[in-house]
């Protein structure tokens, strides 16, 4: 009873949390929000067993994402958003259209219900056996993972310097041309 | 209902569970509040230590001047009563939420900690520390990266130039740093193989010469230069270079709310004591003295031994306190490029050496 | 128990309205940080997902997002970045080079 | 753990010479790079005892997975028998005597680090290459050393000549791998399988069931392969490589080009002689190549006033020797001159480079004479390794030139028009050999005077070697004594190799003639002729040049002119393949670039970018640039495959 009341509690602030990162006018506020939405969906996956990527979530997430999209908002020293210059096209239309699939997704999916933990190699069970969510996570991911894994580190160290030769100030470029 | 039921229903698992789990928050809050005072207090008296002067001694109660210590109650109440002035144009809500923050994120922190081993209390195992994670690990690590958003808020939100510079410099330093500090912890791991902290104090035993800092020097002396990197403390001390930037990120802080910023950062500058205590020094062990001795010397009061635990703890913390302060009145402050050349030039390279070799010699080790 | 569609119909939300940022915000910053509102819901689809048939194929999954967006971050953020220096705004009703 | 350590050691050089030591002195390169050597002679010399002493039996030391893709198996195993145990020594006890003698040698160099880490690479590629189980290791190895050939022909690339020699052998040797490859192709298709060892298992267990085809293949791989060898080792049409890399550092001529990577062909062969021993044929091509070759080289060489061109095309037509006796069928005396030529030859060119060393890297003949007083060490050591190449009786060459030279009079009348060939490559030797000795340290001193002044002995470091072996190129013919010369042991190296040969069952009969009998007297007047051709040949070098350039020389010279020229000329084959062969891929290269690529090639994708260019700006004035249409179109997009994926 009580994990079910913490989850709608928490399902309900992420909901909150997430219309406000996009409704709001002020990026650093929206940062603020899309932190804490972050940090209450680290719990759901904390609830869902998940604790290491419950951790994950908040240490690269909530501990550097967000951070480096609060300094950037800092760096650049952006004011809230302003008026619209742009018309976009039947926007009204559009959330109509996204509302409609939303609303049937959702009421289809609260409507019919599927328990979790059916079959399956790992449940909670054989994972606290293994040796816990981590070792047993680290066991899976540099046995049947390895490959995608070293890729990964690959497009980290590419991202590395892709981020750097795009953000130097080009001595040659003319600002504001 | 009657007075047995009440006993009874006490006497359940839950019950328990909820009561120890009060106990312990309650300990581990009334610690760490008390150290912002002490600290205080020796800061302004050790380096008058040092400087072969006095430092606060007057304020007392009545007669008793109890060299000093009066002085900490004295600021915190004229903190407290003074008038809170809110700088025009601050963003309200994040001008309030970042010293709170502050506290949070280091209380956060010092639930993960492990101050004594588990307890059988009316046939119930509990862990001696708020939540027992068995990634308590990562779980630090992740807390500790939110502590940037009280820089980063605070500057902003101040809506003035020297708090941004100072918030822009501060957390800069703290997310360049956040990597070597997880590079001088992942050696750790691979050491104890294990991101349980209770595990790790276990296994490091009570003989100094298997505890982490022996076993991993090079980790050790790089957590150190992170922690003062990651407290933003001297020779660290750029995001508050009073000299450059009146006091930083919390310039427009007044009143209450600078007491708060005070707070956070001594309470995050004595977890991560805790921290280094725990993971190099052994913790709650008892140097020489193994737990089961303990609890053999005490006759088997498990609680005792704790207590004792407990102790030892707060006075390993203590010690990396003190050289805090040592240090602080030591070291000039870096200049900031020389703050960032250290970090990624040299901290990330050695610790990245270092966790290669330790990964070698354990694979080596594990080979025989 | 909470059934695993409730957890579905969280992340449905979550990733509307991060589609819906998307869509409207004219902040590229914002519209960054609408997509990580998406990717985060795809997270929780995984995550629910691993546990509904008990596999970690699918935490593991989430490992990888997790990497690809902070990629993305770095990469987005450093170009944002560049382009305030180019064109000194960081709206997309400005930036219409793509204009034929 | 020693093995590994023979293996590894030369790296290890290579790596702290390469990467670690680059601004170390001069004698801690040296030092190093000696160093990793000896350690590893010293690990080649147990293992090696080790291997003897539990009975010399082939052993596959297995290494490490590589290549595992389906049927094809391609580890890092290693195999120790008695071919690579021999191979092993001569490549690390040589070698280490050269790299102690490159110390000397590299003296004036500003910084050696370079050179030492390349020779001790080529050292360890050189190994992998003998010790490799299966083809595709020994191609690494292949590969490899042909690698440090062309850094090292290029060590001094401030100068174009080297440069150009360095990628002349790189090109030349490129011809050969393509055989080699072709070689390793066909044997996986025809057997499936590229390891040495099952290879020999399957075709001596095979018997008679290998078909038709299959002999028909391996017809082709044993040709492929020996076009391989070709390259490597220098025979005729591709020998043009050689001669020019003599333009890399002495200590590399003498190890690489010498006494190791050129007999790379000749190792290979002996390596699959059960493959060989199938194809008559291609057996009748390798003996004809290798006579051929002998004798053109030497011929050359009669001529040469470069005192390292003479050796080089002496090493060509020894290794012509070589290659002619692999063809012959006689895989023993053919490794035997293997040994006794990396031995002498290696003395050779270390006294040569003595010799410049001495003379301030003149290495032209007409300069030099009457050495003898100046550096009487190198002096009787050149005499020794002379008497040895010339085939002196009593000198390694002796024994093993006229073992192969036996064989080739032994194998069937057809065959003695080879022995004929080899013989007289064996006079021109002795008389090209004599002359090189004369010119350089008889008769009248030619050097101009500030030469002469500083001529003297070279040091203890460069001597050292020198003495080493010249001791071995003296010693090492009585392993393989002939039985007609009595002697207390004979033939102890065709009873050492002879569980390394393996004449498939099928290809017996053919090869009968190896063990024939023959009458002692015959083998007397074989070796009678070519001593007799020898001591003639020397004479006459000595009448010619033993007081410097004599009347006559000069007056033989003008008469012959044409030969003269001809010969001084090389037979005009660099020329020959500059026109025939270079100048047609250079036009057609340039067709190729300007029409094929840049006409046509580009032409279509240029092509194909401006079209699409032009259709698109046909549309593109629907685009508005605005990210939040596009982010909208995309949306609708993914709506209809949703529409379409659901119902």
């Amino acid at each position: 009873m009580s994990q079910e009341l913490m989850f709608y509690a928490t399902a309900f602030l992420i909901t909150v949390c997430s219309v406000m990162v996009v409704t709001n006018r002020n990026p650093v506020v929206s940062a603020i929000y899309l932190v804490g939405d972050l940090f209450l969906l680290a719990a759901v996956f904390a609830s869902l067993d998940a604790h290491f990527v419950a951790a994950i979530q908040v240490l690269v997430y909530a501990g550097a994402i967000v951070v480096l999209f609060m300094f950037v908002i800092m760096l650049l020293n952006l004011g809230p958003e302003g008026k619209a210059h742009l018309r976009i096209p039947a926007p009204e239309l559009a959330v109509l259209v996204l509302t409609i699939i939303g609303f049937t997704t959702i009421g289809t999916l609260l409507l019919t219900g599927q328990a979790p933990g059916v079959g399956g190699e790992w449940s909670p069970e054989a994972i606290q056996t293994n040796g816990g969510n981590t070792f047993t996570i680290a066991m899976v991911l540099f046995t049947k993972f390895i490959w995608p894994f070293e890729i990964s580190s690959i497009l980290i160290l590419l991202a590395v310097i892709a981020a750097i030769v795009i953000a130097k100030k080009d001595k040659k470029q003319v600002v504001h041309d | 209902m009657g007075l047995d039921e009440l006993l009874a229903l006490l006497k359940t698992d839950t019950a328990i569970e909820i009561i120890a789990a009060v106990i312990k928050i309650l300990v581990v809050l009334v610690v760490c509040l008390q150290v912002p005072p002490v600290m205080v207090w020796i800061e302004r008296r050790a380096p008058a230590m040092m400087q072969r002067r006095k430092g606060p001694n007057r304020v007392g109660i009545f007669q008793w001047r109890l060299y000093g210590l009066i002085q900490s109650l004295a600021d915190t109440v004229k903190l407290v009563f003074k008038q809170e002035v809110v700088p025009r144009g601050a963003n309200k809500v994040a001008y309030h939420l970042a010293p709170i923050f502050g506290v949070f994120t280091a209380l956060l922190i010092a639930c993960a900690i492990p101050f004594g081993n588990d307890l059988m209390i009316f046939g119930q195992k509990i862990g001696l520390s708020v939540v027992r994670l068995d990634v308590g690990f990562l779980f630090i690590l992740a807390i500790s990266s939110l502590a940037v958003y009280t820089v980063t808020l605070a500057g902003w939100s101040s809506n003035s130039k020297y708090a941004l510079l100072g918030s822009l410099r501060a957390s800069a330093q703290m997310i360049s740093y956040e990597i070597p500090l997880g590079m001088s912890l992942v050696p750790i791991v691979v050491i104890f193989g294990t991101l349980d902290l209770n595990q790790i104090v276990v296994s490091q035993g009570a003989f100094p010469w298997a505890w982490g800092v022996v076993r991993a020097p090079v980790s050790f002396l790089l957590f150190l230069i992170c922690m003062f990197a990651e407290t933003n403390r001297a020779p660290f001390d750029l995001a508050e270079g009073e000299s450059e930037l009146v006091a930083g990120f919390h310039t427009e802080y007044n009143s209450a709310k600078f007491a708060a910023f005070f707070l956070g950062e001594y309470v995050s500058m004595f977890v991560l004591s805790c921290l280094a205590s725990t993971i190099f020094f052994g913790g709650w062990q008892a140097p020489f003295i193994p737990y089961e001795t303990i609890v053999k010397l005490v006759g088997g009061y498990n609680w005792i031994a704790a207590i004792i635990g407990f102790t030892v703890l707060i006075l390993k913390a203590s010690f990396f306190m003190w050289v805090y302060v040592w240090v602080r009145w030591t070291l000039p402050r870096f200049r900031y490029d020389q703050l960032m050349g250290l970090g990624w030039k040299f901290m990330l390279p050695v610790g990245l050496v270092n966790l290669l070799v330790t990964a070698l010699v354990m694979a080596a080790l594990e080979f025989h | 128990m909470i059934s695993i569609n409730h957890y579905l119909a969280l992340a449905t939300v979550m990733f509307l309205c991060g589609t819906l940022g998307v869509l409207f915000r004219r902040n590229l910053l914002l519209v960054l940080m609408s997509v990580e509102l998406m990717l985060n819901a795809v997270n929780l689809v995984f995550v629910a997902g691993s546990r509904l048939v008990n596999n970690l194929d699918g935490q593991i999954m989430v490992f990888f997002i997790v990497t690809v967006a902070a990629c993305e971050a770095g990469v987005g953020l450093a170009m944002v970045i560049a382009l305030y220096r180019r064109y000194g705004t960081v709206e997309t009703s400005f930036l219409r080079m793509l204009r034929g | 753990m020693l093995f590994w350590l023979i293996l590894f050691l030369p790296l290890i050089g290579a790596v702290l010479n390469g990467l670690v030591l680059r601004r170390a002195s001069k004698t801690v390169s040296h030092i190093v790079g000696s160093a990793a050597l000896v350690g590893a002679f010293i690990c080649a010399l147990l293992t090696y005892l080790d291997f003897m002493r539990s009975g010399g039996h082939a052993q596959v030391i297995p290494g490490m997975e590589w290549i595992d893709a389906g049927s094809f198996k391609a580890p890092f195993n290693y195999i120790l028998d008695r071919l690579s145990g021999m191979m092993l020594l001569i490549i690390t006890g040589i070698g280490s005597l050269i790299h102690i003698y490159a110390g000397g040698y590299m003296h004036e160099e500003r910084n050696t680090y370079r050179f030492f880490a390349y020779l001790n690479l080529f050292v360890f590629m050189m190994l992998q290459l003998v010790m490799g189980d299966n083809l595709l290791v020994m191609f690494i190895g292949w590969e490899g050393v042909g690698l440090c050939s062309y850094l090292l022909i290029g060590y001094w690339y401030e100068s174009d000549d080297n440069a150009a020699a360095g990628m002349k052998a790189f090109l030349v040797n490129r011809i050969g791998d393509i055989g080699f490859l072709l070689g390793i192709f066909l044997t996986f298709q025809t057997f499936h399988t590229v390891s040495f060892s099952q290879l020999k298992e399957l075709i001596l267990t095979a018997g008679a069931s290998l078909n038709g085809e299959q002999i028909h293949a391996i017809g082709w791989i044993t040709l492929a392969l020996f076009v391989g060898a070709c390259g490597k080792s220098a025979q005729l049409p591709l020998y043009v490589w050689l001669p020019d890399a003599m333009a890399g550092p002495t200590p590399v001529s003498a190890l690489i080009h010498a006494a190791t990577m050129v007999t790379a062909g000749v190792y290979m062969m002996t390596r699959v002689n059960f493959l060989f021993y199938l194809a008559p044929t291609t057996q009748l091509i390798v003996a004809s190549v290798g006579a051929a070759t002998a004798l053109f080289a030497a011929t050359i060489a009669l001529v040469q006033y470069d005192i390292k061109k003479v050796l080089a095309y002496s090493t060509v037509s020894q290794l012509g020797y070589m290659v002619l006796g692999c063809g012959l069928g006689a895989y023993t005396a053919g490794v035997f001159h293997l040994f006794t030529h990396a031995c002498f030859k290696a003395l050779l060119f270390l006294g040569a480079g003595s010799v410049i060393t001495a003379m301030h890297h003149k290495q032209d003949m007409r300069e030099m004479g009457g050495l003898r007083k100046y550096m009487p060490v190198t002096h009787l050591v050149m005499l020794i390794g002379v008497l040895a190449i010339i085939g002196f009786p009593g000198f390694s060459g002796f024994f093993s030139k006229d073992e192969i030279l036996w064989k080739a009079w032994t194998a069937g009348d057809r065959f003695h028009i080879l022995w004929g060939m080899g013989t007289i490559a064996a006079v021109c030797t002795a008389f090209y050999m004599v002359r090189l000795l004369m010119l350089t340290f008889y008769g009248p001193n030619r050097s101009d005077h500030h030469t002469r002044e500083h001529l003297h002995e070279t040091s203890v470091v460069m001597w050292g070697p020198l003495v080493v072996l010249a001791l071995l190129s003296f010693g090492g013919g009585y392993l393989n004594v002939p039985h007609v010369i009595p002697f207390p042991e004979h033939g102890l190296f065709e009873e050492y190799l002879a569980p390394v040969l393996a004449i498939p069952a099928q290809a017996a009969e053919h090869w009968e003639h190896l063990h024939a009998e023959h009458e002692a007297g015959e083998e007397w007047a074989v070796m009678a002729v070519s001593v007799l051709g020898m001591l003639l040949a020397s004479f006459s070098a000595i009448f010619l040049y033993g007081r410097g350039f004599s009347p006559l020389s000069t007056a033989l010279a003008t008469r012959f002119q044409g030969i003269h020229r001809t010969l001084s000329n090389k037979y005009y084959v660099d020329e020959f393949y500059a026109s025939a062969v270079v100048l047609p891929l250079k036009d057609m290269s340039y067709f190729l670039w300007k029409i094929v690529d840049v006409a046509i090639i580009d032409g279509i994708v240029n092509g194909v970018s401006q079209g699409c260019m032009l259709v698109s700006g046909l549309t593109s004035f629907r685009m508005s640039g605005s990210l939040h249409r596009h982010g909208m179109v995309m949306l609708v997009g993914i709506l209809c495959m949703l529409t379409v994926l659901l119902f």
